[in-house]
């Protein structure tokens, strides 16, 4: 986007316009503004032009298997119903009256044919369509039912069993705003025989932090696993506080993928891959779900975390029992999340745990509490990001960084500073990396919701 | 499942109750003061500890708003020892320095027991913990507990806990409930 | 007021602007943007021009009988003392102290010949005038005490025992303000033989939600009876879950009288009328004190919801004792109430309940019972209200709704859209309609709020 | 009327003051997991339950800052019952879905009687309340009841409700003190 | 000094327990209902008294977080009394009209005392205080008292307030905790 | 500074603009907005041309006397560290990881020779040194370490054992901000031998209120003390509820000393001098440390307030033991604060005990008590101030005082009001008046004020 252009929008304040400016300036040689991760004009915009805008996870089909099953999600921070119609259609309805506003469903789950609008009983079916006006033929003579069922989000679509949303009508679809990524999306969505499915409703909390720090540390952030989560090598006999420098080299790290971002690692030699699928949920992989190239892959997997812009990631990963220590059961878990935009400097995260529809419910239970243990509000992992992440908002908002334009250092894989390269016999596509060890990633993210913020 | 609410309770003049009343005012002096080993020693090594989410379905005596198969907390005892082995490492982050807590445990009552060794104890818990120069944050939720006797000694056999809030408003759920 | 000057509003931002310009483009077709139920700009321009120019009801006479007399009170979110001086006259003071600003009175209610500031002492007589400043003769030799009394609002009037007040001292009377809307308050504010009195204190609480949503409804909303407030159906053995429609068509709809509105139901033929008093009451009723034509209507009534913008409402109306549930006593209420705004999608409720001061004591306790069994924060009609209203400034709120442009619907009677017909021989002033289904009073709150906004 | 301070309180571990806690323990559970029939048979017909306006007076000892005539809640047994049927109807639209409270009963302090069938009780309540997305909501204060023996079981019989707010952070008064 | 826990604490069913709990609740009482006159008779005139500042020290086990020189109130029954002497002077303008407040003293617990006329005594304190319209303030925090026996009625020897908050969330600390 | 200039300042609203000028105007004769005490835009103004530009007093040496100790602090609300490095030098290091961001250090004080960022685990030493960067030969080749030490305060420097910063790299020294300021502090903070000490960690709360209020009132506000403080006169036996008159005309009342103000109490001739330090503690004074002039006026000093602009105040002053009552055995007690803005109308007190280093253990212990009964969160004088400060705040955020432009008054001092008069023969620099009825400081800290303000 030419200069002409930004100057020329209108809705930009000449202090987020001269911000965005110098983002643009210094974001290739990895210098960031501090003051990105926490300023209320600056979040206005993103609501604005990134989460009414671009394609954001709304739901998981598991979680509305039968029609009439619905779910209350926000797009930011705007309420909408995600809901399976009588004819099996997922529709996502903006949750207020045509009438005058109310919100037509109150309940942040459950199973309906029917919305009625408690204000004044206007009523509206599972597809959203006005079915009742109450006194219409004395009172509505001339309204049109047509006209006025609830508002459909602009955009839906599926991948792989997620339901995204996208609220602008001329955004592209789906398919080209994922792009190649969903290669990496298959080996984890799209391999298991009968797919995946949550283990029940999403763990949710309100913490400090910015989306964005959340964003770009699970697009590929492994340089902060050794000091972050030093505290989680206690929990492992093998490890027992000490990292494990040698196993980090075996890694892909997707430094761009048509936006999008993710990091993953190999097994060596003596570990398992496919995730540290036991056999029992290996057998359940179909080779036949994705290309030759994926399973190969796959089958030297041993995680990946990844972000699909602009707030959705995922973990797949591996572990043994909580508690047990011991290395040698295999198990495998998969957390997909939504860092979901709660004013400046504060998001609620949105946790799921997925499993493979068709493993056993002892497989499903040992799998759900090896996450919990590492993920969601209680993580032993996640923990320790929380608290970073709010720190990172914390100084962001201060004065002094507006003031001196302090800059964060995102350089890490940019010209001459790292021995990561790009590796030219990667199977998958994007620009991957053969080491953790460079924030290609990140700046990635950061580019895509520059790109975002620029277009008027 | 959750809610059964019953009106034969032990009176608050039964050694038993004194008892259980005793365990979990030790129980929450000991979590606040983060002595954590000690609290393990308070827990059965068969406990069930689970903290499911809540939701908000239209429930009106909310028999159905818990889930059952998603939790914050879905523990063994040695899924907790892992937790707190890990607050002892010197490297979690996330409680350097810790988080100030104070446990408000009210509303305590015990069921009179089928079995001797057994006694049936729900309690309302408010948890207040500020940590830095964030805000506070208040928990809050019922406690549904089996403590056993074992070796002379009341132990945690099981626990529930009910929590009132959808979404947590917590940084983190690094507090044990 | 034309285009032009409204382009030369130098205080309102363009965004503000265009909004209000499209409000202005599609209200009478009954189309309203959602987003002005929840806007924080918006709001701010709210407390400037309609609440500290508009008349705005501050107590009743009977809150503050004797001299001294005195209650704190707020105009918009400003703090103001409501007080009766020695000489019996009321005024209206701004509570802060002339010298640096501070309270000078902490006590929401009391009686007191002087304030005196804890700060430095300088004190005020009970009708604002500066009497004692300490040390006066060493500190303030030149100092005019007479220029030093307490801010009293610029303009402050009565109208049946109502204590108004005006921010603007160039704004019309209260005479001019309230016009021929006087017509409807007499039927209840107006009638009884040594006038009506308040029970005690107003009930308050804070909610979310915006005060015209509250403001419209109490204005003239009849079609949300039965839906909103089917549960209080069940309470009455005669209903039982089934709302009656019969009785809906003996109304009078006050669309637009002076720039506020009403709703009135006439009593069928074998139904009380007076507002369902009871005989010992009626005969407190007074003839002499209205037109004919207001006694005539006031001995059909059976209730009056309404709405003096911007902010000032009442309903009256009648009942049996809650509990009772069999309909043969007779038994009125009367609750009238401001919506105080509080922020951005949020109001505090002040409700008082008011009795003709000469009824019987066991008249007004029961009469207060059956009002706080309706209306206030645990009415039971009213619980009702808040989560609706609440829910409608969750919506509004949303970045969509701005970004879309999503209107809220206000159609019915508007052209062809309603049977509801103007009545030609109706009784009392203003545009009324001959039945409920038709929203015309809740344009007319809002071209009121959008005249006064429009006005720089 | 509201601030009679006694110290001739009963002794904890009295067996009355057993049965008075062991009732708003009770009655609090029932509350919370709205099982409103069951408490409404936990309150004798002859009930007077009040809930007064409180204002900001200058009253130094909280004497007379509680209104005599305005109340948020003020009824009798039938009036309550009609508030509970209102619940029941399945229309009552502010609790659906219904709020999550919990209720933190405290402080119980109880009265040496001068009738053996009645037992005067103080108690402080704290109510959390959440629902929606909604912030949650605390309303709290002081509860003077008077519980009378019927048929050989505790009924309340007067309640007075003294909250410390003068105006309710409550998006409506829709549950029970 | 501040966090030693104990397991061989006081029955709830002993009469010694029942004593101490009504002695805090009839103190909580008299300080929400500002009988501070009342309350000062309950303190021995040997009384030490003291609220000390709390820091945000990292400190695993929170036995080094209170300042052992800092603090928010270091009183003693004089220093006491000449506040409670400033509040009925008619000129505090700091409560006048007063800040409402609600105690609520949980998790009380009681020392098996080595000297029979003295009772050792943990209880947890919740403050909810408002005043005007300002929001409400929670204070919060751990209490250590020991009580004497004078003259046949328990008097407070000694209160050590350990508050959570490094930095009060209150107007000012015009109540006594 | 010209009308020009400030027209041609980019960062001002023509909201704020016209405030700025309305002050210019009319504070000379002694009038001021009262809105000035609560405007969001306004406070976030301060932040920046104040609390970023200004000399801004972090902590007393005492509070980190040995290589490694750091205290936590706040320069208006940003975070910094202020610590001792392995050489005895003070460092005032922004808690900001140059990595990402991340603040460095969580806990509020403690001994550290290193601060280890748990993100990613970059470490600084004690100096803001950047010392170890993992893995950085791999992943940081180019990386000078030496340009991403911790971000240092522009400037920093002590005085009297007060430790300074200033976030303004071009301010003038801290020695021509202070100016002759210094001559005042002095007086409490550098007579004693061995020096000054804190008793402990400062007393913290959070209250309504603006810093301003709080800063001019220490400036020297003598007037509000026989009203606001009048409950303490009860609390001795010899005043019992009378104000003393003729003790308050032995004063001096330091309006202007380089933009900063005090007032001072001399002694009475039956009334102990040195700020009634008893015997034992007037011994560890040392005349050589000051000028015979200051040592002079320090022997007839009863007490002092005192504000050094923006946020630093002292008291110094006497009394009897808490709950004696009697007046005989003398005792002194000093209180060293900031009022750190947190949000418009909100500040954070920070309140230290002061006492002289080599004073007994049972005088410190005394004075501590002593400065308790008065000072702090619970102070029996200061409860009274921050309800006034609060109350203040409340009635400048109404929308009338911004309409009506509703003026304070400051105009005891100003031309022919006040007795006060201008002394030639005091021994002190600065414009000093005669006795304590004139708020000459108070218009000196506004226009010190507005001086910052109006600079671009
Ligand atoms: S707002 Fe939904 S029916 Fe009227
Ligand atoms: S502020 Fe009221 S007398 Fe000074
Ligand atoms: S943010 Fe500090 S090391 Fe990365
Ligand atoms: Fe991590
Ligand atoms: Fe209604
Ligand atoms: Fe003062």
């Amino acid at each position: 986007m030419s200069i002409e252009a930004r100057v020329a929008d209108p809705r930009l304040s000449p202090r987020l316009r001269d911000l965005l400016d110098d983002v643009d300036r210094t974001l290739e040689e990895g210098l960031v503004p501090l003051r990105i991760y926490n300023d209320p004009e600056l979040y206005e915009l993103e609501l604005e032009r990134i989460f009414a805008r671009c394609w954001v996870c709304v739901a998981h089909e598991s979680e509305i298997p039968n029609p009439g099953d619905y779910v209350l999600r926000t797009i930011g921070e705007d309420p909408w119903i995600v809901i399976r119609d009588d004819n099996g259609l997922v529709h996502v309805l903006f949750n207020s009256c045509r009438h005058r506003g109310t919100q037509v469903c109150g309940a942040d789950q459950g199973n309906t044919d029917l919305f009625r609008c408690p204000y004044h009983g206007w009523t509206y079916d599972n597809s959203g369509a006005l079915v009742v006006v109450p006194e219409r033929l004395e009172a509505y003579k001339r309204l049109d039912l047509r006209e006025w069922g609830l508002h459909q989000a602009p955009q839906m679509d599926t991948y792989q069993g997620l339901i995204f949303a996208c609220l602008d009508p001329d955004a592209p679809s789906l398919a080209d705003y994922l792009g190649d990524f969903t290669w990496y999306m298959d080996l984890s969505f799209g391999m298991a025989r009968g797919g995946m499915e949550v283990v029940g409703e999403p763990n949710r909390w309100v913490m400090a932090g910015d989306w964005k720090s959340a964003a770009e540390n699970f697009s590929g952030d492994p340089y902060h696993t050794a000091s972050l989560h030093r505290s989680t090598f206690f929990l492992r006999p093998e490890t027992n506080g000490r990292s494990q420098p040698s196993q980090i080299g075996l890694r892909g790290n997707v430094a761009d993928c048509n936006g999008h971002g993710a990091s993953l690692i190999l097994a060596a030699q003596d570990q398992p891959g496919f995730f540290s699928y036991p056999p029992e949920v290996v057998s359940l992989l179909d080779p036949a779900m994705v290309s030759p190239a994926q399973w190969d892959l796959a089958s030297r997997m041993r995680f990946i975390f990844a972000t699909a812009f602009p707030n959705f990631s995922w973990v797949h990963s591996g572990g043994t029992d909580p508690g047990n220590g011991v290395g040698t059961r295999r198990l495998s878990y998969m957390s997909f999340r939504q860092w979901q935009p709660r004013g400046p400097g504060k998001i609620e995260v949105w946790s799921w745990v997925l499993v493979p529809k068709e493993a056993s419910a002892e497989y499903k239970d040992r799998s759900n509490r090896l996450s919990i243990a590492h993920f969601g509000a209680s993580g032993n992992m996640e923990q320790d990001d929380t608290v970073v992440w709010g720190s990172i908002a914390r100084s962001a908002r201060s004065v002094y960084a507006r003031k001196a334009n302090l800059k964060i250092n995102l350089q890490m894989g940019t010209e001459g500073m790292s021995e990561a390269k790009v590796m030219t016999d990667w199977p998958g596509p994007g620009l991957v990396y053969d080491r953790g060890l460079e924030e290609g990633s990140q700046r990635t993210i950061l580019r895509h919701w520059l790109s975002e913020l620029n277009r008027p | 499942m959750t809610h059964t609410v019953t009106s034969s309770y032990v009176k608050a003049s039964d050694p038993l109750y004194a008892d259980c009343l005793e365990w979990l005012n030790l129980e929450a002096e000991l979590l606040d003061a983060r002595r954590f080993r000690e609290w393990l020693d308070m827990l059965s090594q068969d406990i069930d500890y689970r903290v499911p989410v809540r939701t908000g379905r239209n429930d009106p005596d909310h028999s159905v708003s818990f889930s059952t198969t998603a939790f914050h907390m879905l523990e063994t005892w040695h899924a907790l020892e892992e937790r707190v082995r890990r607050f002892e490492s010197g490297y979690a982050w996330s409680e350097i320095p810790p988080s100030r807590t104070r446990r408000f445990v009210s509303n305590v009552r015990v069921l009179q027991p089928g079995m001797s060794h057994e006694a049936q104890v729900k309690s309302n818990l408010l948890v207040y913990r500020v940590r830095g120069d964030l805000p506070p944050e208040l928990l809050c939720g019922e406690r549904q507990d089996v403590l056993v006797r074992e070796h002379d000694r009341w132990r945690l056999l099981r626990r529930l806990v009910l929590l009132d809030q959808t979404s947590l408003p917590t940084q983190n759920l690094g507090v044990f409930l």
